[in-house]
């Protein structure tokens, strides 16, 4: 598979540096931490400091995410790796305002500890780190182990629903308590036709038959939970959505966030096909949608696929999804 | 008494990152069956920082116990991801094991091996059966502890940890995930080698060779 | 190739439905015209109407373009074809404040037909309608032929300075005026590393080899002007850089606007690694970025490639260009 | 003497929406090649509700030029694009050539393409060698004058007509084109057939079999 790349090794480092040049009026640079970035806006004195951050290959994610109304830093770690403790803390340092900071990330293994890791370093120099770990991903496990689920494109929300608690002062217990409520409201799930290029091997990393799509997949390339019948636009949307309702279980009348996600390569008019379906059964429940959020915001390289997040709101996380943000992802005034 | 100099931790590192980078290829098609294809270049970039740290750094860090931390360090910086906080905890547990000297006995080595077993079981909170690198760490530690047990020689206790490491990595085929990205995929990835078990044969299996050269004929 | 798709010949239908269901507070469907859509904030007495539109298989384009401070209206074709003059001129009706109505579409026999049959039908309804036809993409013709050129990605520049000029009660000569410094001022090149897929045949309308790229696509999924040798990122920057620079002819501390978007499937990691070399060769010449868009903005389906755009500003073109909108696909404030 | 009736209208435009039909991926490919692929949907798409509308409204609608008036907006609406625009432009110059009537003579059908190569070429702006439907429909066209003039009988003029169009059509292959989409590609466009040549001399040939059909045995 052919890419716009120079050396594989260089390309973390060069997404980076196209994106502070990019986002020039949102990202800077961390002094000494090549791997973190910090928002131009910077730390408020007594604002709760959010810091977000994982591995790349998801881009825009992370620093997509890094703005007013959202993160104050990002730690970046190689393609689909966690980032190591020393950035996270940079990351963590230069969000600090005196009020504490609120690590947010997905529950995979290297993000946990990783983030374990830079949060000591944190607390050993003073500065209160909490921590969120994301479990949006309903395919990963079973809904008896939702603490082991993945931490996917939902994690858009709970950065939103967060940036917005900190954005508005709150002390850091109420801003862990939003962020923990949103990735608890959050459902998401992800369906693959073709798997991602690796960056160093160039090729795909698994095989999709001809006929085949892979159901439940995450966000790094891998294999779903299973395989199934490539079906149609209206019949992949169902299978999500009949899992998600069926874990959400709203009530008529209640409002909902969505995600209509590219997993990478899935162009935008499928989005949209796949988005007329969503709202059709979401209109049959009798649930409203508050806001929808459709492209590229949560990718798998170039992964051929898509993933709805729907996420259900109450008055407070309405409000927090409203308040103002700007970042290089998500704009609204 | 054959000594582990500080200039055989590099050397030994130097040996490690080579098979690392072997076997980045075959590691990576493991992950990409079952998780997320960069485990080949997060072991070979990561083993390949921590040589490199323990070369430019040889004179400037003599200690053994400080030249394992050092490796730590740069192994976690440099990949961060699952396996830098396993083989960072790993290689600092070992660096206590050592302790603040410049050299110790050659026939001491396997002690490295148990305490790096036990350092990946502390952080990852994995047991055998878990499907993962645990599965040829524990059975390595195992055999090397048995060794010491019995006083057999140094190259041999390594190389029977290296067979136990092996086999150990064999069996995680017939495993079913519980822990790390392959969980997900739940008896999906049954059928499949894992890839830090792999990996940890590969690391264990060059360790004993390095020991086997570094300790001359064999005296068994 | 796999795609969300349910009947072929439904999908751009499908499309405008996922679309006005995504962006309720931005876009409206028009009574009657099942092909066009007009902005929630309608027309304004005294502005002028901005009326654009294309094919489809552009998504975002082009319907992410309407809203405040862009497009009041869009008429929209099957994929890749202009629309038929019913919605266009449905659009312009809908755009009409009174004040004239200004189209704006890429040079294609089919949009200039298409539109000017619309811009007569609208003019016996008693709408002065003026058109501008963008062409931007230098390598679709000599420089000496410029009129001939393909209007592509950097449409979306001219629709941002069209629409902000509207936006600020200009009168139609002015806006007219506005667009077409700003197509002029548009340099737009792009490279392709693999073609769409065609949504009826599901397989790509041709092969380009694994060594090979295509140099000088436009968003059609069609062949370029000239295959070459597959390079890295840097090379194939470079190879934009060079042409736009030689037409541009910058001079030191000149301005520029950029878009760095992909085609379709080519995911915005590369897109940063493409923009750190833009901007390394910009610094070189002394040209400054005012200001950046990176993603998908003007795709070609699943097109595997990248355009660059780089408009050179003066600073009227900077002050509308900083002017705020709020559309599907271009916020800010 | 054989009468070219409304309803014939619409039977020849099922003929042509059926040939198209059965040209759409052939179409499709070529257009693949300079062009963005749609032709072959394009033309079977737009023929199609053509003769949707045809049929639909003989009734409501019983002149010929009402008819061809009636063709073309459904084209025209349903596809948009370029061939749109060219095929109403020509369907509409038809239409007036037909005049306010409900059936006229068989044997005046030659001026129906004579009306549509003038209607095309006007809206077209294009000339025979720019490498488009205009290599096919402006020799079709001249087959016609010359047999209106010779007084032949109309199958074969038909027959020559799409005779003439087909090897228009073929020359097209060493054109570069100078119009359209393809015009782009500049030399890259020598060694295709132009696609909307091609759909041209397939409406043609159809016409002509039609006739064939429609007038009996052939008399000369
Ligand atoms: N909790 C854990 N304890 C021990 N080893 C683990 C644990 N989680 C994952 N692993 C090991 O890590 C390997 C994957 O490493 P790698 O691919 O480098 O990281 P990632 O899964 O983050 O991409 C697995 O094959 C498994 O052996
Ligand atoms: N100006 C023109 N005059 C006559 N025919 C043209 C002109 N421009 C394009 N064509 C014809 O249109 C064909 C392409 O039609 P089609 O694929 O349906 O439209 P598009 O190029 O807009 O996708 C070309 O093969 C050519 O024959
Ligand atoms: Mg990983
Ligand atoms: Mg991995
Ligand atoms: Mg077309
Ligand atoms: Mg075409």
């Amino acid at each position: 598979v052919k890419k716009f790349l120079n050396r594989t090794q260089d390309a973390v480092s060069e997404t980076i540096a196209g994106a502070v040049l990019a986002h020039e009026d949102l990202l800077a640079p961390i002094e000494g931490a090549p791997r973190a970035l910090k928002a131009v806006t910077g730390p408020r004195p007594g604002k709760v400091g959010l810091v977000i951050g994982g591995g790349s290959g998801h881009e825009p994610g992370f620093f997509g995410y890094v703005g007013a109304g959202l993160a104050d830093a990002v730690a970046i770690g190689n393609v689909f790796a966690a980032p190591p403790p020393d950035p996270i803390l940079a990351a963590t340092l230069a969000a600090d305002g005196g009020a504490g900071v609120l690590h947010i990330f997905g529950n995979f293994s290297g993000d946990v500890m990783n983030f374990e890791m830079a949060a000591e370093m944190a607390a050993a120099r003073g500065i209160p780190v909490r921590s969120v770990i994301t479990t949006d991903d309903i395919a990963s496990a079973p809904v008896e182990t939702r603490a082991a689920r993945r931490g996917v494109a939902g994690n858009v929300f709970v950065f939103k629903i967060a940036g917005a608690a900190c954005d508005r002062m709150l002390p850091l217990e109420r801003c862990v308590e939003l962020a923990n409520r949103a990735t608890q409201r959050c459902f998401t799930m992800g369906i693959a036709l073709e798997p991602g290029t690796s960056l160093e091997a160039r090729r795909p990393s698994f095989r999709i038959g001809p006929e085949e799509m892979e159901i439940g997949v995450g966000v790094h390339g891998e294999r779903g939970i299973a395989s199934d019948r490539l079906v149609g636009a209206d019949e992949a949307t169902d299978l999500i959505v009949d899992r998600i309702l069926s874990e959400m279980a709203p009530a008529e009348g209640d409002q909902v966030a969505l995600l209509v996600n590219s997993l990478g390569s899935t162009p935008m008019m499928e989005l949209y096909i796949i988005n007329r379906r969503l709202r059709q059964r979401l209109r049959a429940r009798g649930v409203m949608a508050h806001r929808t959020l459709i492209g590229h915001y949560y990718t798998s390289l170039d992964m051929a696929g898509m993933s709805i997040t729907a996420m259900l709101l109450d008055d407070e996380l309405a409000s927090l999804l409203d308040h103002p943000c700007h970042s290089p992802a998500w704009h609204h005034a | 008494m054959q000594m582990f100099t500080r200039h055989d931790l590099t050397l030994l590192f130097r040996s490690l990152a080579a098979r690392m980078d072997e076997e980045q290829d075959y590691l990576a098609e493991l992950d990409g069956e079952i998780g997320d294809a960069d485990h080949g270049v997060a072991m070979s970039v990561g083993f390949a920082a921590a040589a490199k740290a323990l070369s430019e750094d040889e004179a400037a860090v003599p200690m053994l116990a400080d030249g394992m931390m050092l490796a730590a360090r740069a192994l976690l910086n440099e990949i961060g991801a699952t396996t830098g906080p396993l083989y960072a905890s790993a290689l600092m547990r070992a660096a206590q094991a050592l302790g603040a000297t410049t050299e110790i006995p050659l026939a001491r080595l396997p002690e490295v091996i148990i305490a790096m077993s036990e350092g990946i079981a502390l952080r990852g909170a994995s047991k055998p059966g878990d499907k993962t690198m645990i599965d040829a760490w524990a059975p390595a530690a195992h055999a090397a502890r048995a060794g010491l047990a019995t006083d057999r020689d140094v190259a041999h206790i390594l190389k029977d940890a290296a067979t136990a490491a092996a086999e150990g990595a064999k069996a995680t085929r017939a495993m079913m995930a519980v822990k790390g990205r392959a969980a997900r995929l739940g008896p999906r990835s049954l059928g499949h080698l894992d890839p830090g078990a792999a990996s940890a044969a590969a690391l264990l299996d060059s360790m004993a060779q390095w020991v086997t050269v570094r300790s001359g004929p064999a005296s068994s």
